[in-house]
């Protein structure tokens, strides 16, 4: 993996903008991933960087957040990792409805889903040593027969609201 | 990182206009200055967001907790934006059905 | 060291465009350093950062360069490792005068220097196994006296032609 | 990253815009476009570096070899650069006193 780059930055809020720079400077130098799925994976990885760096503040970890980006020819992989005390992904709370007037009561929450709808694949991988969060951004169609309809399933579907 | 909020009036309605990147690092000076807002007895607030270049779940937790708190003192939070990737967000979270989303500053006051 | 960030790039010259962004979107987040000394840390680190990838390729490694960051209140360290076969800092040769028509000749070896005059500090650390080069830029004079002298040295003097 | 390359003639000199980056990456094609100009006779050169938002000591070399290619045929190349950041890689270097540099592109042609 001579072809990854890697940022550790302290746990620490002012680093998520740092994160976002590396991971959106190095997508863009890539031709073939649009403008508007750059800022897509921006969303993504500050809303993971968020998540990572409040794990270590209630784990009390003065750790450093790992970002590792792998670049391959179809696809960049972007993963975050931290060392605080894991969750369950599979058992996050569900939010109301959005007619529900108890919605506006659910201020948090809403990083997971964003990041899910925004990018291509999420593998969250975690324990009760840490978190990765593995996030997939396809930039070519894998299959040629593929050409056409692959890409459009990346970006119409993240734009339809969340049910 | 900056993040600059100007508060103006117009017709009676608080406008703030937020310029720069909303995340965790900001988005605290964004909820003290909603905060202030509502303290000062300000309930009708818009939120100009067309200055915004970047916004991620905690701006929107910021927002919706404004929103919350202009509503207990029946008031009104609602947005300006045309920006599509800021709009994307909203959509995703299904909050363009919690918030009154303006082209302008001036169709959000007179709505 | 958990005020440190670290950046780890393939040896490629494709990445130093990235390091370069990460040091000076750091620098600028301090207000302390003005925008012709975070010019300058840019030049320098882009030397470091060259000639570690060179130094890999002739030392046909496909290890990772390494960047670290460290803040502190009065200065940024900022060093560039790699693990190439090293070199002799104190025998690098000397350029002929400007004046000299054989001048012509050295495209190269202007790096060090340059690196030398434009950065407050500069220690260089090289064996076998491979080179670090760390580089010093003060943020705030360090005794309350040198304020004012101290911070004009610092970039009056780099702005002088070397010898 | 980006490194563009324009080409214009004015008054039989070939003058090189360089916009961008020149580093360790971009150097490569400045250099290729140097030697591609000679190659075509072209021997008396203005190379505009207005457009340039960085340069190091790569990009040095590519415009030491650019001159030398340019004087063994009688030639010659000249600089346009106002810029602060840019002048100061040159002065530090000692390159002020090897090539003559201008403010303006008419400047460098005339002279
Ligand atoms: N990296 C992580 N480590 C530990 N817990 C996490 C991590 N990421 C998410 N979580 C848990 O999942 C919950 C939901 O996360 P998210 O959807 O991003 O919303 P929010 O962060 O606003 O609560 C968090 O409140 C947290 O309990
Ligand atoms: N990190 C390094 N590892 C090995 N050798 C190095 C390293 N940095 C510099 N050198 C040696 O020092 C010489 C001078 O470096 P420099 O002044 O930057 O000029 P240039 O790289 O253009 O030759 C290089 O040619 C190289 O031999």
């Amino acid at each position: 993996m001579d072809q990854s780059i890697e940022l550790e930055i302290p746990a620490r809020p002012e680093y998520v903008a740092l994160a976002r720079l590396v991971v959106s400077s190095l997508a863009s130098t890539r031709r073939d991933l649009a403008d508007d799925r750059i800022d897509d994976l921006k969303v993504a990885v500050s809303e993971a960087c968020t998540n990572a760096i409040e794990a270590h503040r209630s784990a009390d970890s003065d750790d450093s957040v790992v970002v590792r980006c792998a670049e391959f020819d179809d696809r960049l992989e972007i993963s975050i990792e931290d060392r605080g005390h894991g969750f369950d992904p599979e058992s996050l709370p569900e939010h109301p409805p959005v007619t529900d007037p108890d919605r506006l009561n659910f201020e948090r929450g809403l990083g997971i889903p964003l990041i899910r709808t925004l990018v291509d694949e999420v593998v969250i991988d975690s324990s009760g040593d840490g978190t990765s969060v593995r996030i997939t951004m396809q930039c070519t169609p894998v299959d040629p027969l593929d050409i056409g309809g692959f890409q459009d399933t990346g970006s119409d579907g993240s734009e339809e609201p969340a049910p | 990182m900056d993040l600059d909020l100007d508060v103006t009036e117009q017709n009676g309605v608080a406008v703030l206009a937020v310029k720069g990147e909303v995340d965790v690092y900001t988005a605290p000076r964004l909820r003290e200055k909603l905060v202030e807002l509502v303290t000062q007895g300000k309930h009708r607030i818009v939120v100009n967001l067309e200055g915004v270049e970047f916004l991620d779940s905690t701006g929107l937790g910021v927002l919706v907790g404004g929103l919350k708190r202009v509503r207990s003192h029946n008031g009104d939070l609602s947005l300006v934006c045309t920006q599509h990737r800021i709009l994307k967000v909203f959509e995703i979270t299904g909050l363009t059905k919690v918030f009154s989303i303006h082209d302008t500053v001036d169709a959000a006051v007179a709505a």
